[in-house]
């Protein structure tokens, strides 16, 4: 489904990406893992169209990401969420959740301007799946404050929301558990694994939090200073000693 | 269906004060003992300096309430508003002032754009809009607009008076003009264009300028490349100090220099240092309360000492407000002159103004107009800057005898 | 209460506009010692902190080695040798890395400290020091939070505060920085209070510990009497050791 | 304003059906919205058969200025974008119409589409490069084109007018209507905002009006969730423009004489002044901010003839101290305080 | 070709003073993340504060002295009166604030002073450099060094300077740099204080070419907001040749193309600043703004 080759990206004297390349494949749950600065979040960039791709290339379901417009990337079925957030802080939860859904609706200017029925059903259409989904997230009752002023576990899953409601079919994590004490972390866990049936999604992950990228990924892909250093099982990857010695250290 | 319109109906004279041939005339905004009169001008905004207009005039009114028992018994009450030369507040001030404040008559409005903004209103409700501060030609041309007259010379007539001078001084003369670019500037460079025609006097350079423009001085670099042996300077008092400056800065071009009479101030003039001015050629209708010339006539001294009395904290110097005091004490002649104390009576004593004297003016103008004239003050005398003074030069120049009335 | 108490919090209460969040909170944190906030999302931690360094307006009691520090103002608080990592990092973002470390001892005189300790902040995180000319807003997630821990320790603080540090940190840049923690407060008798989603590694440098729950302290004791409470450690901690 | 509040409030009108007297409160501060929307309409329908001609004329511009000002709105409120050099596309609505009814004497009701049709068309062929531009950039390049746009009108002189202007023709009201000029105009310029008002209510409720959210809140974010940066932003400053334009073309009817210095760069100053001032982002924001427009600075003159400037100046300030949100916030404020004491009772 | 050089230095003595205003506002954007509105308005106020000094008798540069030290006070002052109460309000809010402060300052001194011109002594002498066929006014070459030492300066303050980078913290992120224990609300007043110092410089620049008067600084204000712009919000450096660009491309317009003509030359800076703004959105100098999703 995502096949990602000899991806290079610099900034500067800094090389974010060196030449990474793996793959994804439908339905699986893939984790991204490797110290701070090694990439991930530059990867997850590029496969938005956030940043550009020094060299390299990216296929998703055979089309070139690489050439696409940034704003399209919705439109082919990939939703992600930020590792510092990226919410309206003045909307509400619901219409956080709401501007997910953007690349399915239709309306325009004028049909918009002008109540046109077709945008009212649009609308109610959208509204009621929103709900479902805030529901299913358990965020009812938050879903009219705005986002700002929320408590960041919850704001995480206001973002996570956002992402389902476009209805992708690859889904990019970023650090989701951040700030989630254990309990909150497996409960997580568990809703992922149930929403991956649900909606049938792939989902690439990237996590520091070592208990759930080993518990519910099927495969792990290491990055170093931008270059892939491991992939394989987690339980491979986690005794693998480059990856040991540049992301774990010595416990856990 | 329409409540409240009633208010609007002016009333008429149809007892009281008006009898015989009065009868039927409009008398709002006059009694036997008072008149209301409106003005617009800008107080705020960047045209605040004609702000001081009106001053000059409240000063002039209330000497005349005070102790001349008013204008034929009338005390006058003057109503300013603000308009922040804009035209859609000057067209809410003019309601505001017709049907609100209910005035007898708008007395000045001031600046080309408010005045064309409100003239429609005044002359659909006959209100008469008397001696409209701005020297556009329209005012006096227009013949569909009967209650609306001007006052100053207009912009044309001035340029007449410049165009004279010069064929009969530099019948060859190559002109460059800088000019602000408005109705003002304009106005002026069109009549001086069109009254040097067929003659040897030709306009070599111009440069316009807008009001929004820190400095005209890229104009003025222009202007002295044409190596042309008169500047005519078309502009208000900072650009016209600016372009004196620009002028006098420049030692390898020396024209003749001609201001017109917008910034012919000596306070426009001082601020460029009198050494570099002296020469300059402009033409003038009123007194410079700055020209030492006047010191010692009545009328000045009369207005040096009402100003300190009845304004005390307008500086009696800034020539504006000696504009408003003889706009003031003409309206007083032309008030003085009515046949019917109506709108009407008004109107038609505005346009049969005959010689009438106004001792701020310069001796030898004259207010003077007529049902198809609606141009009061049409002479002006020319003057050259000597030492610290204006000198006048020539005789009064009534434009309108020397050059025909103004159709174009 | 202990006896060198250096912090002193009676009876706290913060909200935003109208929405109250602590509703009385008091603890004690001794001079030199490591106090560990625990508790659900949305407990009020972060808010404990921000009325610490005077972020949230608060009523109540707030003592630092004796003086009354309630209502005053970051800055003073500052001043005052309250150093506190925020949640959300709080970077300047245009600035460099250097600048913003520098930033960080703005309180401070002495360039040649200042400078030393750039140093020191650079050996415990290298990475920095590989970016120092940097714009900060341009590091990665965890680069930034390393910035916001090294900006704390610029200010050479005597209480310092740090809001979920490990947010976003690498399982060994985790470890590190509680290593770092531990040598700060055993070298410099710096007080710490740290809120934190990973029990298990707060406990471990924290000598006591205090669960927050809407707003309230619900519990408190000894880091080792916390950790050693299984059943505490699952109703409140929500992790099974 | 309180959303949760809303949705709990509508389930507990429900529940309480029996108690009917109780209820009518309930609804009324449910529904406040709905309801002050209606009683507006009701008064502003009135209003011109109970006021003197001069007051019809002064909310006939409270109108055309609250058109205006809900198209920037539409960009500065809604899509966080800033223009300076709104007061440009005010005047190419206004002399839009003012050259038609000058040079092809069209009536005046069919030159309001056609000059908001213009300005739309001028809003986005500037719209297309300058959006590129962000925030103060932006702010600064509008206010270029307001400054430009002066010199640019004198010198068409000849469809323009140039610096003279045009005086034009009043709309004469029909005569089955009996109405008088004042209120007829009153009437068209009523009829411009409220058809303006639910355009830009429809808008705003939908895909489109989140859209523009987003991008005013995060506009990386919101282009990853598909929003096409460039046309939502291109497409707000033209139907900004359009707004503007709508507005301006009224401004002819209303005043019946345009020239280049009614469009001097204080009018857009002055629009943004009074939108931020009425409530950035908010439906009432327009219309106070028309209010502001048209009568603070005739207040001011009242306070202090000398220097009205002087008044004008603090009362901006002191507005922006009480209300830093706008008018309309600190009016949702007290509306909500009153609900509050209202549901306790 | 003499002709054309010598319009470019005529330019150049335009643009310089473009950017003296320009150095003021970049100081306060820099410093408080605000355009000011009001700083064009504010300078003419200090340079009617220099006027009044030296009516009173005092030698130039004692005025001078004095009225920098009075600009800075004030400037500070309106800072802790009038910006103060806005200060954690939205950014147009407070651009609102700076826009009643125009007005209000603008419409003050017409009261005070009242609208005639005023003469202003110029602190250069009068004379030009003439040299192959070309001359630069003394003034025009006072000014442009004034203004390079006034660039410099703010150089040396924003980059070299704890103070600096307080100030330009305290402009970034307000609250973080509370909790660095920067006094914010005092190190605006300093931002408001400098930028009126520099500001009342750019007002006796300018006073002794344009005439004193209530609106001498806002044809100016306009002309530096584009050489701003120009140059980028945020470099002092961009501000100086933003404003020389667009003072050179304003007078060449004006001279030699001919259906631009004077009226139209506004329009000049506006194309080149559309032009490079297309290419370079934060301005040529200025730093892109580094954007992580
Ligand atoms: N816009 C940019 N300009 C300069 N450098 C950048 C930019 N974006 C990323 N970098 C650098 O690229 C490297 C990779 O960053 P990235 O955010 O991908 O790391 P990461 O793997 O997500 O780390 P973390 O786990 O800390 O989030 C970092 O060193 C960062 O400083
Ligand atoms: N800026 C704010 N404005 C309004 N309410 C806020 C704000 N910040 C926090 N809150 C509210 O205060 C309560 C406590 O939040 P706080 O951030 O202190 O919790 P926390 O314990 O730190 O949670 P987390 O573990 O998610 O960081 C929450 O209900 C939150 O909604
Ligand atoms: C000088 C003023 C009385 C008139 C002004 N020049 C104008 O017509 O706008
Ligand atoms: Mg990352
Ligand atoms: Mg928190």
């Amino acid at each position: 489904m995502l096949e990602v080759h000899d991806l290079t990206v610099r900034f500067g004297g800094i090389t974010a990406l060196d030449g990474v390349g793996f793959s994804v494949s439908r339905g699986e749950m893939v984790g991204l893992i490797g110290p701070n600065g090694a990439g991930k979040t530059t990867l997850f960039n590029c496969l938005t169209r956030r940043y550009d791709a020094d060299s390299g290339s990216v296929l998703y379901e055979g089309k070139n990401l690489l050439a696409m417009a940034p704003h399209a990337i919705a439109g082919t079925g990939i939703a992600r969420t930020f590792q510092n957030l990226g919410l309206f802080p003045h909307l509400s939860v619901r219409d956080n959740v709401l501007v997910g859904a953007h690349h399915r609706g239709g309306a325009g200017f004028l049909t918009a301007a002008l109540w046109l029925p077709t945008v009212r059903r649009e609308e109610n259409r959208l509204r009621a799946e929103a709900d479902r989904i805030l529901d299913r997230l358990a965020l009812t009752e938050v879903a009219d404050h705005p986002a700002s002023g929320l408590p960041f576990g919850t704001l995480k899953r206001v973002e996570l929301a956002r992402a389902l409601i476009g209805r992708p079919a690859l889904l990019l994590l970023d650090e989701p558990v951040n700030g989630l004490n254990s309990a909150e972390v497996e409960g997580f866990a568990d809703t992922l694994r149930a929403i991956r049936e649900e909606f049938d999604v792939t989902v690439v992950v990237v996590e520091h939090h070592m208990g759930f990228v080993m518990g519910i990924c099927d495969r792990v892909v290491c990055l170093d200073f931008g270059r892939k250093i491991a992939e394989g099982p987690p339980a491979e990857v986690q005794r693998d000693p480059g990856v040991m010695r540049a992301y774990l250290g010595t416990a856990i | 269906a329409c409540g409240g319109r009633e208010a609007a109906t002016p009333s008429t004279a149809a007892s009281g004060s008006g009898s015989g041939e009065c009868q039927g005339q409009q008398t709002t905004g006059i009694t036997d003992t008072s008149i209301k009169l409106g003005g617009i001008y800008p107080l705020s905004g960047p045209a605040s300096a004609y702000g001081d207009i009106p001053k000059g005039i409240k000063a002039y009114f209330d000497y005349v309430n005070a102790e001349k028992n008013g204008i034929a018994g009338r005390k006058v009450e003057f109503v300013v508003r603000d308009d922040g030369y804009q035209p859609p507040k000057a067209v809410e001030e003019a309601r505001r002032l017709v049907e609100q404040e209910q005035v007898f008559a708008l007395f000045q409005t001031l600046g080309t754009p408010s005045t064309a903004a409100t003239w429609d209103y005044t002359n659909q409700q006959k209100v008469p809009q008397v001696f409209v501060a701005t020297g556009a030609s329209m005012w006096g041309t227009d013949t569909a607009h009967p209650w609306t007259i001007g006052w100053q010379p207009n912009y044309i007539s001035e340029a007449r008076v410049y165009a004279q001078y010069l064929k009969q001084e530099r019948p060859d003369a190559k002109v460059a003009v800088l000019f602000q670019n408005d109705d003002f500037g304009k106005d002026l460079l069109g009549g001086f264009k069109k009254a040097i025609e067929g003659s040897q006097v030709t306009v070599v350079a111009e440069q316009s300028y807008e009001v929004s423009d820190p400095s005209v001085d890229p104009q003025m670099r222009n202007l002295a490349e044409s190596k042309a042996d008169v500047l005519l300077n078309v502009t208000t008092p900072k650009f016209g100090s600016q372009a004196l400056a620009a002028d006098a800065k420049n030692t390898s071009w020396n024209p003749l220099h001609i201001v017109n009479n917008v910034a012919a101030s000596v306070t426009v003039l001082k601020p460029v240092g009198f050494e570099n001015v002296q020469g300059v050629v402009s033409s003038t209708y009123y007194k410079d309360p700055n020209d030492p010339k006047w010191a010692d006539d009545p009328e000045m001294k009369l207005y040096n000492e009402k100003m300190k009395q009845y304004a005390p904290d307008a500086d009696p110097t800034i020539p504006y407000h000696a504009f408003g005091w003889a706009a003031a004490s003409s309206f007083q002649k032309a008030m003085e002159a009515v046949k019917c104390p109506t709108r009407e009576g008004l109107r038609d004593s505005l346009r049969a103004l005959q010689n009438v004297q106004v001792d701020m003016l310069l001796p030898g103008v004259t207010l003077n107009t007529a049902a198809d004239d609606g141009f009061p003050i049409e002479s002006m005398q020319l003057m050259e800057f000597k030492g610290e003074r204006w000198e006048l030069f020539g005789d009064v120049i009534d434009t309108r005898k020397e050059f025909g009335p103004l159709t174009d | 209460m202990s006896e060198n108490a250096f912090l002193t919090v009676t009876d706290l209460r913060a909200g935003y506009g109208g929405a109250r969040v602590l509703h009385g909170v008091s603890l004690t944190v001794g001079q030199g010692e490591i106090c560990a906030i625990l508790g659900p999302n949305g407990a009020g931690k972060t808010t404990l902190l921000r009325a610490l360094s005077g972020m949230v307006r608060v009523r109540g009691d707030v003592r630092l080695d004796g003086a009354d520090l309630a209502g005053r103002s970051p800055d003073t608080l500052a001043r005052q040798g309250v150093a506190h990592v925020p949640e959300g990092r709080g970077t300047f973002m245009p600035l460099t890395v250097e600048e913003n470390l520098r930033l960080g001892a703005f309180v401070r005189r002495g360039r040649g400290a200042v400078n030393d300790d750039l140093e020191r902040v650079y050996t415990y995180f290298p990475v920095l020091k590989t970016r120092l000319t940097q714009v900060a807003g341009s590091l990665s997630g965890g680069e930034q939070q390393m910035l916001a821990i090294g900006r704390a320790l610029m200010l050479r603080p005597r209480l310092l505060l740090l809001d979920e540090p490990s947010l976003g940190l690498a399982p060994m840049v985790t470890q590190e920085l509680f290593r770092i923690v531990r040598a700060v407060n055993e070298e410099e008798r710096t007080t710490v209070v740290v809120v934190e989603q990973n029990a298990h590694l707060a406990l471990s440098v924290a000598q006591q510990a205090h669960v927050l729950e809407s707003g309230r302290i619900v519990l408190s004791g000894s880091a080792e009497q916390i950790r050693a409470d299984e059943q505490v450690a699952q109703s409140y901690l929500g992790y099974r050791v | 304003m309180s959303g949760p509040a809303e949705v709990t409030e509508k389930k507990a009108v429900r529940a309480d059906v029996p108690t009917r007297g109780r209820s009518l409160a309930r609804v009324a501060t449910a529904h406040w919205r709905w309801i002050a929307v209606a009683l507006l309409l009701a008064v502003a329908l009135y209003a011109p058969f109970q006021l003197v001609p001069f007051r019809v004329f002064q909310l006939t511009m409270v109108l055309v200025y609250a058109v205006a000002l809900l198209g920037l709105n539409l960009l500065v409120g809604h899509a966080g974008q800033i223009s300076l050099g709104h007061g440009a596309f005010f005047a190419v609505g206004a002399y839009g119409s003012a050259i038609m009814l000058d040079r092809w004497e069209l009536p005046h009701l069919a030159t309001l589409p056609i000059a908001a049709a213009v300005a739309f068309a001028i809003g986005l062929a500037l719209g297309l490069p300058a959006m590129r531009l962000r925030g103060l950039y932006l702010a600064l390049v509008t206010l270029a084109i307001a400054v430009f746009l002066v010199p640019l009108l004198k010198r068409f002189e000849a469809l323009t007018g140039g610096s003279m202007g045009l005086t034009l023709g009043k709309p004469v009201p029909p005569a089955w209507t009996g109405l008088a000029e004042d209120q007829w105009l009153y009437f068209l310029a009523l009829a411009v905002a409220v058809l303006a008002f639910l355009l830009a209510y429809g808008l705003l409720r939908s895909r489109v009006g989140r859209a523009l959210h987003a991008i005013r809140d995060n506009e990386a974010a919101a282009e990853v969730m598909g929003v096409r940066l460039s046309f939502y932003k291109t497409l707000a400053f033209a139907w900004s423009a359009m707004f503007a334009g709508a507005a301006g073309c009224v401004y002819t009817w209303v005043i019946g004489f345009v020239s280049p210095d009614s469009f001097v760069l204080t009018l857009s100053i002055t629009l943004l002044a009074s939108i931020v001032v009425g409530g950035l982002g908010s439906f009432a924001g327009p219309l106070l901010g028309g209010l502001f427009m048209m009568f603070v600075p005739s207040i001011s003159q009242d306070v202090n003839d000398a220097a009205p400037g002087v008044i004008f100046g603090l009362l901006i300030i002191a507005v922006m101290y009480v209300a830093p949100t706008g008018l309309a916030g600190l009016a949702g404020r007290v509306t909500r305080s009153i609900t509050k004491i209202l549901r306790k009772e | 070709m003499a002709g054309f050089l010598q319009q470019i230095i005529e330019g150049l003595g335009a643009g310089a003073i473009y950017a003296s205003l320009a150095l003021a506002l970049v100081l306060i954007y820099q410093f408080t993340g605000i355009v000011n509105f009001a700083q064009g308005e504010l300078a003419m106020f200090s340079t009617y504060i220099a006027w009044q000094f030296t009516a009173a008798g005092l030698p130039f540069w004692l005025a001078l002295v004095l009225t920098l030290a009075v600009s800075f006070a004030g400037g500070m002052l309106i800072e802790r009166v009038v910006i103060r109460p806005v200060e954690g309000a939205p950014e147009l809010t407070v651009v609102i604030v700076t826009v009643g402060l125009f007005i209000f300052v603008n419409a003050a001194a017409g009261w005070i002073w009242t609208f005639l011109i005023k003469d202003f002594p110029n602190p250069f002498p009068g004379g030009a450099i003439e040299a192959g066929g070309l001359s630069v006014g003394y003034s025009t070459l006072g000014i442009l060094v004034v203004v390079g030492l006034v660039m410099g300066l703010l150089y040396l303050l924003f980059q070299h300077t704890k103070i600096g980078l307080g100030m330009r913290a305290v402009a970034t992120n307000p609250s973080s740099a509370r909790l660095v224990g920067i006094r914010v609300g005092w190190t605006l007043a300093l931002g408001w204080g400098l930028a009126a110092t520099v500001g009342a410089v750019s007002g006796v620049l300018v006073a002794p070419l344009l005439f004193l008067e209530p609106n001498m600084m806002g044809g100016v204000l306009i002309y530096a907001f584009a050489a701003a712009t120009l140059g980028g919000f945020d470099s002092p450096l961009g501000a100086v040749v933003g404003g020389l660009i667009v003072g050179v491309a304003e007078t060449l317009a004006g001279a030699y193309v001919g259906f631009i003509g004077s009226d139209l030359k506004v329009g000049v800076p506006l194309v080149i600043i559309l032009c490079i703004l297309l290419l370079r959105p934060q301005g040529l100098f200025g730093r892109a703004v580094v954007e992580r999703a």
